[in-house]
């Protein structure tokens, strides 16, 4: 069981936030994910700034964008990580052309290309990669890679996801599989769909934990997704968001992340004891 | 899926039934003509877009290259240039499919104007994302789709160009895929887009090789189209592969060489957008190909004078074709496309569009008095040359004139005294 | 030389040797097919012009209407409208006659676009002689002339519009008829261009008459074309004579009915150029007409929301066939016409020139579900109907957009938030 | 012989001015009219406006313009024309369209309808029509309309005329011809063509006599004009000019309208001199 694996499906319900490296400079990212590990964050989701994001939704996209602005290449992302001092594990999400253009190498098998990226991110304390425009049929490459060097591989399930893929994925997943609740791409919207019960439904003979994300931003997301079934909840925009706002009279962006976080984990907490049939406070 | 190493369904995992369902309609009503799907393209292709188009003999370039040039008058279909090919297809596709919306994304204009008339002429819902620089910088098509009924949706984020456009019509398509296709404009994107939009076009080579022979009675030595995304450069092509692989028929893909072909890593800018000829393998808006990017893999802003080749990826296919040999890259630069604007405008009565000025000023430089013939170009453009005029220029008026201003090209009339 | 008591050749007797000439010259080449005229001016306007245009039944239209209405699709001819039928034919008939040099006077710049288009596919010199404020007004269209290689002359008297380059043409003509032809851009002028130029068009008719019966298998009911000078009217009406005298067909010539059809005569102006409808016979620009007047016998100032119709008088043939009965002249005002062309941009996904849309705008008037038929014209339209859509509206859309805002049209969409 | 005929086939070359009546209002004309016979003047040629005039040059055209513009009908015309007081014939020049819709008749053949336009001509006192319009091929009526009230009609012949239309003229014409000098519609110009003499030559069995115009505006060209063989001399433009300038410094318009006429007249006589063998003070 990976530490990935452990974190997400342990006695707690979990919950794994997400943030842009290098937003809005390289020097900021630090203290964010110390921030998010102190509010409660069990796995943190760092984006490396990929210039063609297009699973991304525009809060990210921004974020996205300062990033790069701000000099935040794939190896600045990977000193970053370095320097972090948390001990939760970290997933890298970006795309597939950076892990594919990594090193010196321009040539040679997917294998050989990918595999350059994939262990300077084992080196620099990265646990497991998402990467949303790599369909799980193009995989195998990277997942040799990610298995020589000990990375997880994480995969995205969407409400229309078809058996046969799911089958795929099921046999290739390590770490956690990401639900998307909701068709669409990244962003903070008020509600969260029923077809989260369903999805997590169709994967509740999988071995790997399952993380809810695609929407969540309040403490109620947080509570009914946990209450549903899943084993952790994500979320990103919301975080990005108080990223974006800067320092404000309510706090710190620090300070207003680890609330965040603070919240959002005490509504997963919420979320599992009401399934484990407690009333608690934030129950409706 | 692929064509070599290159295509592929390089997309979030939420598109991938949708690009699934599309594929087994494409294989279905394209491939097998499943009920008269592509009897009934053919008819409208025929009756509203006016096809055939002319295949016509340009006596006075043929005179000036000393040898026998003969353009492929897309710029005479409806709407202006090719696009509509594939725009009409895949809006008759989506009402096949059951379909009940159209979204697609559009830079310059040219084929979100192309999707809003066809859309129109079918009677679907039609919206255009279009980025909110591009709309202001491009009113007159924002008219013309607005004209067509076609909602024009303003795409804020980033700069507001046509990348953000892509992202936002993806992430909208993501939300709505059940009742909503998405009309990729180009032979670019996941599969099956490159092929099934190069089987919309295919319908230029397959009317242009039939006509050269019944005109010049044998095959060309050669064909030559510019390309961008390449959409018209694969329409053209298609039927003439066979040709290139048996050495009959050299096909020419010409880029635009921009200012230069070189990539500025600080800038994080290639001054071209000649992908063919000078970009590296990577993976781009869902497929695999050749494309600009720096040494980490970020994509570059790419350049063009002519808004329509300005992109830093191409279609997979042409990426498959110039690695097999069948295919060969060129390019020309502003300048020269600016002068072949202006020799074509001049000598043949067409105004092109600024894209395919590239193809005219390809001839320039291979065949033209003071040209540089590169390698073996010239002797391979022979005796007969097919030249894809994939669309008219009037939409590219302004910039043609502003950019000829801004240098000194020989062939350019006086506007002086009529531009304000 | 005439139509009845229509036509004639009422000009200054400088220019009679060079119309004498011309007569001569239409007799050999275009009625006897000397030296082959005709067969090279057909095969170019096939090649060049994208010839033949189709004939498309308009699904929408034919259902709103519940009969079936085709689009007879001059749109697309190169250039966008009808206009290089004519210039063509004559560009070319100048090079059979040996002349070198051509000029020609324009409006709205179609008719100066379509001529040194047609003079720098054949190789010619050309001078377009075109109103100061005109040329003010139509800047696209001179930058058009302009890139084909065309001078174009400023006229600087009177108000500078079109009326005023025609005579300066004529001015321009008279001094230089040993080695220049005149394109007259309408079946308008003293003989032979009244015939001359409707025989370049007729092609739109022959064309038509043929695809109506393979389409729909018979004649059609009637056949309906925007009418200003008339050359578009009776290109698709010449073919369909025979018919019209059988009694099997009815032509309907939709004249502009602009702001209604009177005449100020204290202003000297008429707030239409319907003048088919309402005009009274006299002489201008060489021939006998029914044309615009006052009491006295000047021509008032017509008006037309579409400047190709903005025309005080009108071909002589037209006016002859009034008289005979086999063409009906009918109208739509201004704000018909702007919800013609609003309602084919949308339904059909075809945005038409203001002039077509007068044609457009006729079906609803009596047709439409808030028609107001005119006399038996709702019957004569019939079950089957040819439309002459004679050109594209891309030329329009300024003035298209600036002229709805104005108004309150149904059919319109919201412009506002793209038009700054 | 009509009085227009011996004005201009008397023993002395004749000079034919032209200007617009109306122009710039209606109450100018006779002053002017005055002026130009007070000047030398042997026939006068008064332009009736018409709002598209074909046959002129940009000078005439915007003095077409300003008359229009203040008022000048046809009616106008003809009331202007009674009241002047010049023995020296009068030619009316316009265009066909005003003969046609003058009068409340408009139906009929044409004579009947041009019948009443020439009728009034005759009685205001005009003797003689210019109709650059009408080519002869059309004017039997119009001739007969003349033949009936005892008005000349004066053809034009160009340069480039036909034998075939020589003839056609030569049957109708009465009162002069007016030998057009060079190809082109009225208006000033330096040089006078060649052309003029071989024009003269295939007149010279015409019994109605010869006026040459086109591009007269100095002494020299009448005197050229007159000693190549003309029996008259036809200037439009410089006049017109001179009523476009309007009062000056160097004289009011009437002063330099009768000084421009006395310069052109002086010309001829030159010319004629020359002809009959003597040496004149302007001969080159």
């Amino acid at each position: 069981m990976s530490d990935i694996e452990k974190a997400i499906a342990g006695d707690e319900p979990s919950l794994v936030p997400y943030v842009t490296a290098g937003d809005p400079e390289p020097e900021a990212t630090a203290e964010y994910v110390e921030a998010l590990a102190a509010g409660g964050a069990d796995v943190i989701e760092l984006g490396m700034p990929f210039s063609e994001p297009i699973a991304d939704g525009p809060t990210i996209q921004n974020a996205i964008q300062r990033a790069l602005a701000a000099g935040t290449t794939p190896e600045r992302f990977f000193e970053i990580v370095e320097t972090l001092d948390v001990d939760v594990p970290l997933v890298c999400m970006t795309y597939y052309n950076l892990l594919y253009q990594y090193g010196d190498r321009k040539e040679g098998s997917d294998y050989e290309r990918l595999r350059p990226f994939v262990r300077r991110a084992a080196e620099a304390g990265i646990s497991g990669l998402i990467i949303p425009d790599l369909p799980v049929d193009e995989s195998d490459p990277l997942r040799e890679a990610c298995d020589e060097f000990g990375v997880d591989l994480i995969f995205v399930v969407a409400p229309t996801t078809t058996d046969e893929r799911l089958e795929a994925m099921r046999e290739r997943v390590s770490g956690f599989v990401y639900v998307q609740a909701r068709l669409g791409t990244t962003g903070a919207q008020a509600d969260v769909s029923d077809a989260t019960h369903e999805s997590l439904a169709r994967l509740a003979e999988w071995s790997v934990p399952k993380a809810v994300g695609f929407g969540v931003s309040e403490r109620e997301h947080a509570e009914e997704i946990v209450a549903t079934g899943a084993d952790g909840v994500v979320a990103g925009s919301v975080f990005v968001d108080i990223v974006a706002e800067g320092d404000a009279d309510e706090g710190t962006v620090a300070e207003r992340l680890e609330a965040k976080a603070a919240e959002l984990k005490a509504g997963a907490l919420d979320g599992a004891d009401e399934r484990s049939g407690k009333v608690t406070d934030g129950a409706r | 899926t692929k064509f070599g190493e290159y295509g592929g369904q390089y997309v979030p995992e939420v598109l991938m039934p949708a690009i699934e369902e599309l594929t087994d309609a494409y294989e279905r009503y394209v491939l097998e003509n499943e009920d008269g799907f592509m009897d009934e393209f053919r008819e409208r292709l025929a009756d509203f877009g006016g096809r055939p188009t002319p295949l016509q003999r340009a006596d006075q370039l043929s005179e000036r290259y000393d040898a026998d040039v003969y353009l492929k008058r897309e710029d005479l279909l409806h709407g202006g240039a090719h696009k509509l090919n594939n725009a009409l297809g895949q809006v008759l596709l989506a009402k096949y499919m059951g379909k009940e919306r159209i979204v697609a994304e559009t830079g310059a204009g040219q084929h979100g104007t192309a999707t809003a008339m066809a859309a129109a002429h079918l009677d679907m819902p039609c919206e255009i994302y279009m980025g909110r620089r591009d709309i202001n910088r491009q009113r007159p098509n924002v008219f013309r789709m607005r004209l067509n009924g076609a909602e024009v949706v303003p795409v804020t984020v980033g700069r507001g160009t046509l990348k953000e456009a892509i992202n936002e019509t993806m992430r909208e398509w993501a939300t709505s895929v059940e009742d909503t296709h998405y009309v990729i404009g180009s032979i670019v994107g996941p599969h099956p887009f490159p092929r099934m939009v190069r089987d919309f076009q295919a319908v230029i080579g397959e009317e242009a090789r039939e006509q050269i022979q019944d005109k010049a009675g044998r095959l060309p030595d050669s064909v030559v189209a510019c390309a961008g995304g390449g959409s018209n450069t694969m329409g053209a092509f298609h039927e003439f592969v066979p040709d290139a692989e048996d050495g009959d028929t050299t096909l020419f893909a010409v880029e635009a060489g921009g200012e230069g072909l070189f990539v500025d890593e600080d800038e994080g800018v290639a001054p071209h957008s000649a992908s063919l000829s000078s970009g590296d393998e990577g993976v781009l808006h869902g497929a695999r190909t050749k494309l600009l990017q720096d040494a980490d893999g970020q994509i570059v802003e790419s350049h063009s004078v002519s808004s329509g080749l300005d992109y830093a990826g191409v279609g997979p296919e042409l990426s498959y074709l110039v690695d097999e040999g069948h295919v060969t890259p060129v390019s020309v630069d502003d300048d020269a496309a600016l002068e072949g604007f202006h020799r074509l405008s001049q000598v043949e009565g067409i105004i092109p569009a600024l894209e395919s000025a590239h193809a005219v000023a390809f001839l320039e430089q291979q065949l033209g008095p003071d040209g540089v013939p590169a390698g073996t170009a010239e002797r391979d453009l022979g005796d007969v040359i097919v030249l894809n005029l994939s669309g008219r220029g009037d939409k590219d008026l302004e910039s043609a004139i502003e950019e000829t201003e801004k240098r000194d090209i020989d062939a350019a009339p006086d506007m002086g005294v009529f531009h304000e």
